[in-house]
């Protein structure tokens, strides 16, 4: 199994989640994170103080899925997160060693 | 109490100024308690202004765009205040035809002359009584202002900050300003005092008030005037991105309901203190009020719990609204049954505006100032017409003002009088509109740019996020 | 000033209609000074329950449930004062027995003549001075409307929103009306001309009016009323999930604050305003409000900096609520010795109400509606009894509304009197209540399920969520 | 009208108890309708402080500390409000030296006798016009506490909540009381019946009014005083950990907003309510100020435009603030064309004074209070000067109370004049302030520690945190 | 050593805590995050306006824990987590390879 | 490839993010997290009801960073974050199989 974990767009979730469920992933989990990286943040002001806001709002989106989806599930995140301007976001995928369904315990694949 | 609308003496008909003498009893000078209930009124106006209004539509939009909101409020108001002093008032309350008035008052000149402890007086709608005529200008300002400031809810969350100031001091001028002179402009009571002048005064007040359209405290001037100027600017704007897609959630319910009930609080000042007076006509104002927004606030709730499934605390807050704007042309029009009335018609007709009706106009009138304001003024101004009927217990309004003798034409008659005010401002609000967007959108563009526009109008147009937690 | 508690002469007894000329000099008519403070203070009142004490108990609570209870507190407040005007007032104000008026007011019907411009007009405490019955009804409409809205803090988070409803109806009509109507209905000043027919005009007042309870503006009407009815509601209904276990933390002791200090702001219009008039009796009963409240707010914030180790937000704002609920039965039955006293007792005995006392009642009253508003309540109600006496700087009562003689009876008589009215109201207020909650138990259910309770009332309930940043 | 600044004959001198008989015809009673405004206002300016202030204030910290904020302004409101009626508006408002009046008031004693129903006046600016005393001392006790409250926003987000309370007490009475008490005292204008007494009369009155220095509503008093207090507790504090360095962003502008949107609100109150009476006179003051206002708005909000490239919503509420303050000394002493003068330039001022000024002051003053607050209350104190001018539409002030006689010294005169009693302000609020925080540090420490600071004073110093979403 | 990551129903997050005490895990990461799975969301209502929430508030809990105490740390978290209805949420299980502590620079299972 | 995955005192954030910068790691995502662990956390008290908030305020810092970086990054992060105290947090250190930038569907290296 892997853990897919995507760096996208706020406005890209609903886009991103029809694209697995696409693909066959029924599951996923997002948070809300800030980014920092090429795409430039902002300036605000306030009073006389002006304040750099580098870190920009973007949505973590965690899937895990079993080894024969990974790609396509990656894929599919790429097509439907890109608008192709700086910030965009990243795809990380890592090992998943096990994975459980707390309700009835399942495992492996089964559980997810 | 004259149960009719409004307004002042022209200027230069009969403005007089009076040297007043503390302590002095003197029959002309104004009442205390009424100048007290005035100044209450008028600083309740601006409270429904900053915050309740801005509130009311700050807590229905996205978080990334509440300080826009705030702040597109915050300015019109302001801008247009200072607008009213110094050339709106004189245009809307001074004689000039039947449309627009002159140039008397131009920044507020000869209102008073403070060393000399001169204040200029108005008549309010009893003869013999008056008011200072500064008091009645800042009241009056505060109408204007709102009135602008309602326009807003239609351009949320797109609109760029600079059109809209464009378009806010066009549509002033050539909307706002000439339909409240014509509503609400009239040589005042104690001009008429024979028969003879009596036919000349009339010709000279605005026109709406010559045809004899009733309206307390501005369904016509206000509410459906600015829901006109509203949905033409959805129009003209175009949806917000993601419409009809995404969820465009309100990102705090909460400040909405703060906002709804301050507009409730306020609203008194606006619909009882448009009496001009601390009398009966204001109390009956005040309960007429009171009564038609919690009707419409329960007739809201439970058309929305019968047709929906569930009451909303959104739903509670807009059949408030709803109720207080319908209420507006009638507040001392009708009797305390017609309030009732009025309430509960109100809140049902606003839930259908701004679900069954706002299906069927392809426009994103964001904040509904249509399906609430525009159709809830209407509503109110019609019924109005038919429970003004002493026979529906309204008090009928003056037809003779050199004996105060009222009378009622009958419901059709007046119904037909106050569609035709209704239809003329629709009219007249939708052109002006039309034009005043044109002007801002060739001026300064109408629209931000998308990636602004998603990003969210606080930090882009003005350097600024409301919350960080 | 007559400095005791309320209301108007009986409908049938001496309610007389005016005719209405603008400007005439008529010393029975409303003073517009009066007028004009009344409608102030009735909008403030309104201000009290919508958005203040809704704001109040909404940020205390879990923000899955902050729309459920705006809207339990802005539903309840518009059912209750449409039941007021369609029923209540007439039964409450309007003779018939010592503890329940007749229906000569129903839908306020004869309370104005608006076609003929003519008002309805009750006596205020001052001999020969009245005031529009339009407005009295107003005013008393937000007292009824207000105590029922309280009652909503012991419910919160659990309550199924059509069961209040039910309750409220049934509460309202049978325990709010009758305490009302034996509290402050009397004939009034005007109606005793000698003092053969005095006894017989005292014998048509409410059961608690005739034992010379002092309720200045409605510390047992309102506020133990309203805390009775919500503890027995907490018993009732049983305890939030989680309840002692998890913590169910406040969502925004900003909004509280917020809550807090509205509350404060329009205190000034229930209490104040509680005297009828613009004269020295309300401004005592204002400064008293100002300095009780104040006092509070710095007893409970000392006190529990001494006994807990920290001076609390939630602490000074619920210090400040203490003390304005304790000094409404003496607001202006009190001098303001007497009120630099019961704000800081009052803060002290809710402090423990909250803390020590709340610890040995196994109900759950979530927002502490016991104890604060009814203990608050018992401790004005018998501190006004004890600070009314002029040897304490209290103006005392009228013991001859013929002469308007004053007198006092000596503390302890006064006491047991006081003592007397809120036991009655106790254990009244108790037995509607439990009533009141099995029919709504019966007919819709108390509580609503348990994912329903543990996902939040705004979802299941309403439809909504409060907040998305 | 004498449009002069304000207050009371001295208690000692022509202080006198009258009768209240209900309903009779006395003269010298106070009128319903000032009665009435004057109640309204004093609650209008209650509200100012709480929730409005603290609103402004806390949207601008860090979440961690807004209950900190919101307690200090509560606490300290309600703190200063206890010792202004226990020995404030004595020392303030009863007879003495030029600097400090006397104890004839303390706790109130001898304001009302309840019991007898008898209530002291006091003068009005208007001969024969009185108004309670109970009434005035209210009034007048949100005005201490109010400035008190200002201060605070020097100092949030470190300050240890115990030396704030101590700083208060001392310098709510050896600074507040004895300035209100140079600016504001004075015999009264009945006092003044003949030539040969008004010399020693001028004489009984406060050092700065005798200087002839005008302050309708608190420019000095207030704004300066509070200012100047902050700043040097700014310096004395030390800056706020991080400082420079990282992000102090506000944690909520929609506080901050409707914060200052129900300053404007109140602020009627405080201005308008200055006039005493509900006459021409405040309706001045009340159009100054919603004309100076709107014009502060449009300047800082175009002014940051220009300047900074985007127009803020903090701008344009920090704008509303500037004018307010700039127009609080001016409000009945200019005509209207001064209030668009003063709003205008009083925007420009403070914009310059919390950008460019900011700068160059060593010091975290966080909020600005100097910056908005000391800066608009000097510009508008010395534009007062100007303004007050008959040339330029202002009123001059009464130069001969018997016959009351109105002048003007000419603008350079007067405006010597303002500059001295703003001086005067300057030095000894900042004397007495270095004092205070002095001994607050010696006793109970001024500064919370570092931990404490990092992890917010909400937490640490009260126990609980603002907000749970 | 194992990164265990669960992600649970909000409300039971203070028995998993507990739990997780139990078996000897002292100390976890926790964030709130939505999530997308069989469980379904809830509709709202905005005037005209009807918007499909389909994600669901979820807490994510993650412990780093030293390879001997993962397994009794998975049957922990099941246990406490679990209401036997959909949405009780999925334990994922990772392998760490490093674990430093950043107040000491203690590695390892020291770290931990 | 790693992911290193650092929880920090919130205040040390902008620190540790230009620690990392000069190590060269021009990408990260932060995430708003509550730990549990040593550091003891608060009693809050309202009326009557006295809480134990047990969690603590902390920020996830996550950097995928190629191999080579990996030690001196997890240097500049404790270096960087390190007050002492109790309750300066931990670093993470997972494997990471594969990165890929969305915009240009780079991969690996090439992609962070
Ligand atoms: N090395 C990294 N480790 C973790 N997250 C990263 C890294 N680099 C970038 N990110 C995340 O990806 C987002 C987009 O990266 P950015 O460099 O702005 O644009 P792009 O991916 O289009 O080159 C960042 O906001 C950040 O959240
Ligand atoms: N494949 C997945 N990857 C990541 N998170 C998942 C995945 N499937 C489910 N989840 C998370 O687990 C939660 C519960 O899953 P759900 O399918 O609703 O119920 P259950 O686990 O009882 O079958 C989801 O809300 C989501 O946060
Ligand atoms: N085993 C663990 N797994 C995941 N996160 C942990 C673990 N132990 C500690 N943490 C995180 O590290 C933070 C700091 O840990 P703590 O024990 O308080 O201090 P220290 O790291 O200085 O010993 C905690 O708040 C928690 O977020």
């Amino acid at each position: 199994m892997k853990l897919i974990t995507a760096i996208i767009r706020p406005f890209k979730l609903d886009d991103v989640r029809d694209a697995l469920a696409q693909v066959g992933v029924a599951g996923v989990t997002v948070t809300e994170v800030r980014g920092y990286g090429r795409q430039k943040g902002h300036t605000e002001l306030y009073r006389g103080a002006e304040y750099a806001v580098d870190f920009v709002p973007k949505i973590k989106l965690e899937a895990a899925v079993p080894e024969a989806l990974a790609d396509a599930c990656i894929d599919a995140i790429l097509d439907a997160a890109r608008t192709g301007k700086v910030g965009d976001g990243k795809v990380f995928v890592m090992p998943l060693e096990q994975a459980l369904r707390v309700r009835t315990g399942e495992m492996g694949d089964d559980a997810l | 109490m004259k149960p009719v609308f409004l307004r002042k003496m022209g200027a230069a008909v009969a403005l007089a100024a009076f040297v007043l003498l503390p302590g002095a009893a003197c029959a002309a000078q104004p009442d205390k308690g009424d100048t007290a209930w005035m100044l209450v009124s008028t600083a309740l106006v601006l409270l429904m202004a900053v915050p309740a209004l801005a509130l009311f539509y700050g807590g229905l939009v996205r978080s990334k765009n509440m300080l826009s909101v705030l702040m597109q409020v915050f300015v019109v108001f302001s801008l247009v205040s200072v607008l009213w002093f110094a050339y709106g008032y004189s245009i809307a309350f001074t004689g000039g035809n039947a449309f627009f008035g002159g140039f008397d008052r131009v920044f507020l000149r000869g209102i008073a002359d403070p060393a000399r402890g001169e204040w200029a007086l108005v008549s309010t709608f009893s003869k013999g009584v008056s008011m200072y005529e500064i008091v009645f200008a800042a009241f009056q300002a505060t109408f204007a202002a709102i009135t602008c400031s309602l326009i807003v809810g239609s351009l949320v969350e797109r609109i760029r900050f600079s059109a809209l100031l464009v378009f806010v001091v066009v549509w002033f001028t050539l909307a706002y300003l000439p339909i409240a002179h014509m509503v609400w402009f009239w040589p005042g009571p104690d001009a008429y005092t024979d028969a003879a002048g009596a036919e000349a005064l009339n010709a000279s007040a605005g026109y709406i008030w010559q045809m004899g359209a009733l309206d307390f405290a501005g369904g016509t001037v206000v509410h459906v005037n600015a829901g006109v100027a509203g949905l033409v600017g959805a129009f003209l704007l175009g949806k917000r991105l993601g419409f009809g897609r995404e969820a465009l959630r309100p990102h705090s319910l909460t400040m909405t309901m703060i906002g709804a009930s301050l507009l409730w609080f306020g609203w008194f000042g606006f619909n009882a203190g448009s009496a001009l007076e601390a009398n009966g006509g204001a109390a009956l104002a005040f309960l007429n009020t009171y009564v038609a927004t919690a009707c419409a606030v329960l007739s809201w709730t439970f058309g929305e719990w019968l047709l929906k499934g569930k009451p909303s605390m959104l739903g509670a807050a807009s059949g408030a609204v709803a109720g207080l704007v319908a209420i507006t042309p009638a507040a001392g029009n009708v009797g305390i049954g017609g309030a009732f009335a009025i309430g509960a018609i109100g809140g049902l007709v606003c839930l259908w505006g701004v679900t069954g009706l706002k299906r069927r106009i392809p426009a994103d009138d964001s904040l509904d100032v249509f399906g609430v304001h525009a159709l809830g003024g209407i509503t109110g101004a019609l019924l109005t017409g038919i429970f003004n009927s002493p026979a529906l217990g309204g008090p009928g309004s003056v037809t003779d003002w050199v004996t105060g003798a009222t009378g009622y034409p009958g419901i059709a008659a007046q119904l037909l009088t106050q569609a035709k005010a209704v239809g003329l401002t629709v009219v007249w609000s939708a052109l002006v509109a039309a034009l005043a967007y044109k002007i801002a959108d060739w001026t300064v563009g109408l629209r931000v740019n998308e990636e602004h526009e998603r990003e969210g109008l606080d930090i882009h147009s003005h350097g600024e996020s409301a919350y960080d937690y």
